[in-house]
């Protein structure tokens, strides 16, 4: 019994202490430091002297604990205080203990001359001795185990005095309650007033959409248009795997066909065919549709992860073939093919503004006919072979027809983006098309949430834009970045913004009661 | 419910949006210097347009310094306590990573080294492009949204830097990358884009002389690992060494990142060649030489090119890379070059030259920057005033003399005056071949 | 008879079917000529170099794709970090001969050190080592990236995979770096050694390394074999993989089975990493990444979820590689082109891989 | 003369050496209630599938009105007018109950995805009848009112009904009902049991249904097949197949058709 309420402590603080350690050996300590100092303000002082950098070191090490300490309080709300209490400070003690062992190794090591960076690049001289708090290591490592061990305890007090009182579940539910009232109002709401205030923001968005590209800058304007051009890849791919549950890995093949067709046609090398965008873009279009429906033909009757990886192949391929001498003379081999034209309008070139714009308007636009397409009979069908492929068939769908079709919409959204893509860079070449654009639109549709068209902008945002927000954290950004891609599938793997349901019947009673209400009068 | 889900929708969108505006410190910047910043930030259109806009500067604020107002492209201007930032677009993470590691701490370490301007500091500040056109394009308009930005050691990889031309071309910051060697960027009459590492076609030239001339060879065998810069040189090897007269009994490419090469080396030696010429990076170059002997090639050349050059190559292949040939930036010995490694090791813990052949000529980066910038920075009051188009002149008439030898450009932007210098390894050292 | 003629049904996808399968089957025959008969650009030395190779990658391969298939054959997933498991046994494998190799000798002069005193004895510790962090991360991955998904949408667990994928890379590089290393092996297994076989006159080499890699992989395998047909481990297994519930009312504990799955894939894709690392050398945080593509493409092609249609994937894959352009008279380039195309073309004409089950009959 | 609604010629399913449905001959007249009986494992599942399109028969004919149907793909099977429902309900659990029955009336519709897109006239009006449908349809099945909670958070006996809502919209002139009572309280089979009588009597549809409920078979079915190792063995009204030893043999084994007569003869005598 008594091991059981320890065991809590131990595990903490063994999965505490390793990931401190993992911190240390990455150098992020030295980052998440700078962070509390740059949030506390002290940071722009922090060059001069070597107090204020350990002071923010510590502190750190005791946000660590007070993490440690409130998780240790989480786990058996049955324990008594004093149990609660003894778990987190066991907690903080054995973190501690690893940490400060760790740095008392290193630390003699250190102090003995010795170099690590050949193996462990981050454990530098300067470093080593801002982890050593500019002491001996005996004395930083203690520092470690208090600082741990102390915080660790607040962390814990607080957690069981929260839990204790379940205060937060209290504003958990009280908050919930709020918004489901105020949802409740706005749909109970007579519907005219429902239409103005929808109307009214509406405009309001519209205005904003219009107004930001004017003035958050050219680095805002590009970041968001390659947003908006993710989010175009995001509405074909939601398509074809959001839709119709046709696992595609090789989405970039079409992207890249799109880019491709559009550069080759405007550019003037390698071919000089200067052909007008705008039919350039419809080209483009045509071109990956073919690309999808050539493709589908053979392959969309296999299942399930098998259609993955033949996509994923036929990705490949097409990068590969893109770059290699064989297809020189048409590609422009790995070179990539550069002055692709930008769109112009009554004789003038986009500006970056203009295009921002261009581009909003093309997202709304796609978003309007997914969502056009979603609720029809293509869209039903494209859900049923989802939900139960061999049903579907035998209520009456033509799957193949209904799966190529939605791999053919799927691949002309993505030769449009392509050739936006293209044309906005001015530039195309073989690297644009890795794999990794193909995980990262799927990554979109499912981190939005499958199948739900709100779900891609919102996705897009974040995948696309939190790494460039991330950059803040330079070369954590990619760790942090795949950290949270699990942790979210963890916490919320419904998406974002999981796809919601229209209320169909609902909506038939309304319409009937609206035209009682009109024939009375 | 349709209309009102676009709506959630928008304001969503709206909402990260302003979430997402550029850090703190950005921002008070863009405060002080707020009518540079408008002049910089409508630059992106015509030039017209940036001189009617350098006018009204002068109209609204008659405080900058007069060399200011004369520059068409007006003043970065850089309060006290800040630093001189120079950006720098490289792949620091994923495949390439040592590549831009290698050189933005060649180029930091320039930084370190240098006692600064009248007080003001240098600052390197470098973002991952991952070596990919998009990510190049997306760092060059960071890049240009921060003022005190002055100019670009880079960008590393000729497509990234392609991309980002026109961006800093448009927001006058002048670039010199020490590795975009794509022959075509400094064809394009940009005004803002140097460089220092030689490029493709003059290496191929140089090389293919070497093979036919020098080493009297006849049949030879070109190989690349399929990359832009790779693929380039093995071309121009290609026409010149046929053009020289000599044959090519093979021509092959390969993928990069693999890790066994013995299939397409074993196919090359079907030719039997007397040498290979390999255009690509020193990762591949690596594996090959170790694999030679397994592929049947013993007794044939191996000619690389400044890709594969470097103590990594030596190192790794040991015994199995002795006698071959690559091509350089690396500075012949001397002083400086000495204090430069001993520095660099000091700094980050490895070799000046283990991450990339770049090491060197990115420290030379740096220093023509520097040169470049003092040459036509001023303090006036407490404030250090930077004229941009000076400076994107300034760097195009650098003459100065760095670690890899003299720095000279040339009208579009050539700036490495020395030639390829090719090295043979002899005994497990890269020695100068004569 | 009538009935059979038609049955017959032409359909689109028949109709490519038949189209390109006759047209690669035309092609590959007028090569098959050209190689036998005609001027021969590759005589019998390069054509033995070529097999060499492609078995002793393709025993890798096979190892790894074994992991891809265990894990989906028992939770329908694609481990997509399965590459980066093998990473880390690499760089484990690595750091052990590091040490080995700056350790001196017991009992021996001090310019003797310890690996190539007792080069057996190392290279075991390093397999050990290797091994034993892939399952460690193996286990640890499953633990905390999948298990709490073990209920949710398939694809859910692939995207938290693609997520373990990019942190586990990105914090190997920020921990050890991002320049390449290079494997020291022991004087016995130096690379670019090997025996030398005579074929038409002409010396082929095959590399200690490549041999050794090639029987010891060979080796993992019988011995996975052995464990998933004869002990009550395997037995386990492949009830899970049948139906989870039934097997936990039979009193299976289907969390363990599933840890010792992941554990057993990753002792397999470490034991692969440090056999890479061995004969190949050069490697950095990035090597896991190809690897992993192309054995669960190895993988796919066997059949996903049936181990000897991993096996003979894994093979086929290496050879294709080594072989395929050859064959086909296409640049080495185009390697992965052949090797996915034959990948296509396996799956259409039979959609569930070389040995998977026929699917064709849906389960009403 | 019309011919009947399904006609089966020797019809033989063979999964590797098993010969699941051997030979059979069946025929359902049209607006007819029939049922095929049979212990586990009988073929009556293999028999259904054939007729529905999902197996293709190794030999034999399977005639819809006449028109043969065996190895056509079951799109096309629906489309002329076969709905079926599923042994283990297989509803689409994502989608809400209106919109399991308006991807059941796909065949009947015929707009298209540039429709979608443009809202044209003919998709208003499509749409609108389709909900129309779905809503009566709904009221049909007494599920008026759960139309848009998703198919999953249904109560059992309700998903029942869904499926055979679903199967109707097709406007089917043959319903195949696979288990269609299985797992119900008997307050429920008996309001099963009703509205299977309605689609024949009120829709005219005709009726082939698979049950284990013998109370059901009997009470509702015109005709009897009964299946054993994927042969017939007998077939016939309720009171000929009750009384038939092969039957009893089938279901309890052999030598219990004398048993039982025992067993009936003792009851009697008791009674």
């Amino acid at each position: 019994m008594k091991q059981n309420k320890i065991k809590q402590g131990v595990i903490t603080g063994l999965t505490f202490g390793l990931i401190f350690i993992f911190l240390i050996l990455t150098g992020f300590t030295q980052v998440g430091s700078d962070m509390i100092g740059n949030l506390l303000g002290n940071f722009e002082k922090a060059g001069a002297e070597n107090a204020l950098p350990v002071i923010n070191l510590i502190l750190f090490t005791g946000l660590i604990g007070l993490l440690m300490g409130l998780s240790t309080s989480k786990a058996n709300l049955s324990n008594t205080w004093l149990a609660s209490l003894l778990n987190s400070i066991l907690a903080g003690l054995i973190a501690g203990l690893l940490v400060g062992a760790v740095i008392l190794v290193t630390g003699s090591f250190h102090s003995q001359g010795v170099d690590f960076r050949n193996y462990l690049p981050k454990l530098g001289s300067e470093q080593m001795n801002y982890l050593l708090h500019y002491t001996t290591p005996l004395a930083a490592g203690t520092t470690y185990l208090i600082t741990s061990t102390v915080a660790s305890l607040i962390g814990g007090a607080i957690g069981k005095a929260f839990r204790q009182q379940s205060w937060t579940a209290h504003s958990m539910t009280w908050t919930k309650n709020t918004v489901k009232n105020i949802g409740k109002k706005l749909k109970l709401g007579q519907s005219p007033q429902r239409k103005i205030i929808t109307i009214l923001g509406l405009i309001v968005a519209g205005g904003l959409l219009y107004l930001l590209p004017l003035v958050w800058g050219s680095y805002w304007n590009y970041t968001m248009g390659t947003v908006a051009i993710y989010i175009l890849l995001g509405i074909g791919l939601n398509i074809i795997v959001g839709f119709s549950g046709q696992l595609v890995l090789g989405y970039v093949a079409f992207f890249a066909t799109g880019a491709y067709t559009f550069a080759l046609l405007t550019a003037p090398q390698p071919h000089a065919i200067l052909m007008n965008v705008w039919l350039a873009v419809g080209i483009s279009v045509i071109v990956s549709t073919l690309t999808g429906l050539l493709l589908g033909l053979p392959i969309l009757n296999l299942r399930g992860d098998y259609l993955a990886i033949v996509t994923l192949g036929f990705g490949e391929i097409v990068r590969i073939l893109i770059r290699s001498d064989l297809l020189t003379f048409l590609t422009n081999g790995p070179k990539g093919v550069t002055n692709v034209v930008q769109p112009s309008w009554l004789g003038k070139v986009f500006s970056d503004v203009n295009y921002t714009h261009f581009l909003f308007l093309l997202v709304l636009i796609a978003l309007f006919i997914a969502k056009r397409l979603k609720d029809s009979r293509t869209g039903r069908s494209w859900i049923a072979i989802r939900e139960d492929q061999t049903v579907a068939q035998a209520t009456g769908i033509n799957t193949f027809k209904s799966k190529l079709l939605a791999l053919a919409l799927g691949a002309a959204l993505a030769g449009l983006a392509g050739a936006l893509f293209a044309s906005r860079n001015q530039f195309t070449g073989p690297e644009d098309f890795t794999l990794m654009v193909s995980v990262n639109v799927l990554c979109i549709v499912i981190v939005g949430g499958m199948g739900s068209l709100p779900g891609i902008v919102v996705g897009a945002m974040v995948l696309k834009g939190l790494p460039e927000i991330l950059r803040e954290l330079d070369d954590y950004r990619l760790l942090v970045f795949g950290a949270l891609l699990i942790a979210m599938m963890i916490i919320r793997p419904q998406g974002l913004w999981p796809a919601k349901k229209v209320s169909l019947e609902l909506q038939r009673k309304d319409s009937l009661g609206d035209n009682i209400q009109e024939v009375e009068p | 419910m349709k209309l009102k889900s676009v709506f959630v929708l928008l304001v969503v969108f709206v909402l990260a949006l302003t979430a997402c505006q550029p850090s703190q410190d950005v921002e008070e910047t863009e405060v002080s210097v707020e009518e540079t910043e408008v002049s910089v930030e409508e630059t992106e259109g015509v030039v017209e347009e940036t001189e009617a806009v350098a006018e009204e500067t002068e109209e609204s604020d008659s405080s900058l310094p007069a060399a200011c107002l004369e520059d068409e492209l007006g003043c970065a201007v850089i309060q006290a306590g800040e630093t001189i930032k120079i950006g720098m677009g490289a792949p620091l993470l994923g495949d390439y990573a040592m590549f831009g590691i290698d050189i933005s701490q060649g180029v930091s370490l320039a930084f370190q080294m240098d006692d600064g301007f009248e007080g003001w500091t240098y600052e390197l500040v470098a973002e991952d492009t991952g070596g990919s056109p998009e990510a190049g394009a997306a760092v060059a308009n960071k890049m240009v949204t921060d003022p005190t930005v002055v100019a670009i050691a880079g960008h590393i990889f000729s497509g990234s830097t392609e991309a980002a031309m026109p961006i800093y071309e448009k927001a006058g910051l002048p670039m010199m990358s020490p590795s975009a060697t794509e022959p075509t960027l400094t064809q394009r009459g940009s005004t803002v884009f140097n460089r220092l590492a030689f490029t493709d076609a003059d290496q191929g030239k140089f090389a293919a002389d070497l093979l036919f001339n020098e080493l009297g060879f006849t049949k030879i065998a070109v190989m690349h690992d399929g990359g832009s810069y790779g693929q380039g040189l093995a071309d121009v090897v290609r026409a010149e060494f046929e053009a020289l007269g000599g044959e090519v009994v093979a021509y092959e490419a390969i993928t990069t990142g693999e890790a066994d090469y013995v299939a397409p080396l074993s196919a090359v030696a079907a030719a039997e060649p007397e040498a290979v010429y390999f255009g690509g990076y020193a990762a591949e170059a690596i594996v090959m030489m170790n694999q030679w002997s397994q592929a049947g090639l013993d007794g044939v050349l191996f000619f690389g090119c400044d890709g594969t050059y470097g103590v990594e190559f030596t190192d790794k292949t040991g015994p199995n890379g002795e006698g071959a040939i690559a091509v350089s930036l690396v500075p012949p010995d001397s002083d400086e070059k000495t204090a430069f490694d001993q520095a660099y090791f000091d700094a980050f813990g490895t070799e000046a030259g283990e991450l990339s052949a770049f090491s060197w000529s990115s420290y030379d980066t740096g220093g023509v920057l520097i040169a470049a910038i003092e040459k036509v920075a001023f303090v006036e009051g407490d404030t250090l005033f930077v004229p941009r188009s000076a400076l994107v002149e300034a760097v195009r008439t650098s003459d100065y003399v760095g670690l890899t030898g003299l720095i000279k450009c040339d009208a579009v932007g050539e700036c490495n005056a020395s030639g390829p210098t090719f090295y043979e390894v002899v005994d497990g050292v890269w020695v100068p071949l004569d | 008879m009538i009935n059979k003629i038609k049955e017959l049904k032409i359909t689109w996808g028949s109709a490519i079917r038949v189209i390109v399968g006759s047209v690669v089957a035309v092609y590959l025959i007028w090569r098959v000529v050209i190689i036998t008969f005609g001027s021969g650009e590759f005589g019998p030395d390069t054509w033995v170099r070529f097999l060499i190779t492609g078995l002793v990658i393709g025993g890798i391969y096979a190892l790894i794709a074994i992991g891809y298939t265990l894990v989906y054959g028992i939770l329908f997933m694609i481990n997509f970090a399965h590459g980066e498991v093998m990473m880390l046994g690499t760089f484990a494998g690595y750091f052990v001969l590091e040490a080995l190799s700056a350790m001196p000798a017991p009992g021996t002069d001090a310019n003797i050190n310890f690996l190539n005193a007792q080069p057996v004895l190392s290279i075991l510790l390093t397999f050990l080592a290797g091994a034993g962090v892939s399952a460690l991360a193996g286990y640890l991955l499953e633990k905390i990236a999948y298990r709490p998904l073990r209920k949710a949408p398939r694809l859910i667990p692939l995207i938290s995979a693609i997520g373990a994928s990019i942190f586990l890379q990105n914090a190997a590089q920020l921990l050890f770096g991002p320049q390449r290393r290079q494997y020291i092996n022991p004087d016995l297994l130096w690379r670019g050694q090997g025996w030398m076989i005579p074929v038409s006159g002409k010396s082929v080499m095959l590399t200690y390394t490549g041999g050794f890699s090639f029987v010891l992989s060979i080796l993992l395998m019988i011995g996975l074999f052995i464990l998933v047909r004869k002990t009550k481990l395997g037995k386990s297994m492949r009830a899970v993989a049948e139906n989870k519930q039934a097997a936990a009312l039979m009193g299976i504990d289907v969390d363990s089975v599933i840890s010792k799955t992941f554990i057993i894939s990753g002792i397999l894709a470490g034991s692969a990493g440090v056999m890479w690392g061995i004969h190949n050398g050069l490697f950095n945080h990035y090597v896991g990444f190809l690897p992993g593509i192309k054995a669960f493409t190895a993988a796919v092609m066997g059949g996903i979820g049936n181990i000897p249609g991993a096996m003979i994937g894994g093979m086929l894959l290496g050879l294709m590689e080594s072989l395929g352009p050859a064959l086909l008279g296409l640049d080495f380039q185009l390697k992965d082109v052949i090797a996915f195309a034959i990948l296509i073309f396996v799956l259409i004409i039979r959609p569930s891989g070389i040995l998977g089950e026929a699917l064709t009959e849906e389960k009403v | 003369m019309k011919p009947p609604a399904i006609q089966t010629k020797n019809v033989t399913k063979r999964f590797g050496g098993l010969t699941a449905v051997d030979a059979v001959n069946l025929v359902v007249p049209e607006s007819s209630i029939s049922s095929i009986i049979g212990p586990n494992g009988a073929g009556k599942t293999t028999l259904f599938n054939c007729v529905s399109g999902f197996y293709t028969p190794e030999e034999g004919e399977i005639l819809f009105f006449g028109e043969p149907i065996q190895g056509l793909p079951t799109h096309r099977i629906c489309k002329m007018g076969i709905a079926r429902t599923y042994q283990n309900i297989r509803l689409f659990k994502e989608m809400t109950a209106v919109e399991n029955i308006l991807v059941g009336q796909h065949c009947s519709m015929t707009n298209n995805w540039a429709d979608a897109i443009f809202h044209d006239r003919r998709f208003r009006r499509e749409e609108e009848n389709a909900l129309n449908t779905a809503c009566e349809l709904l009221d049909f099945i007494g599920l008026s009112g759960l139309g848009d909670s998703l198919a999953l958070n249904l109560p059992y006996g309700a998903q029942r009904r869904l499926e055979i809502a679903r199967a109707l919209a097709s406007h089917p002139s043959l319903l195949l009902l696979d288990e269609p009572t299985a797992g119900m309280n008997p307050q429920e089979t008996e309001e099963m049991k009703a509205l299977i009588k309605n689609l024949r009597d009120q829709l005219k549809i005709t009726i082939l249904l698979i049950e284990h409920d013998m109370r059901v078979v009997m009470d509702i079915s015109d005709k009897i097949t009964v299946l054993d190792y994927g042969v017939k063995i007998a077939e016939g009204i309720p009171s000929e197949i009750q009384n038939n030893d092969k039957v009893i043999e089938a279901y309890l084994g052999p030598g219990t058709a004398k048993m039982t007569e025992k067993l009936k003869q003792k009851n009697n005598n008791y009674a």
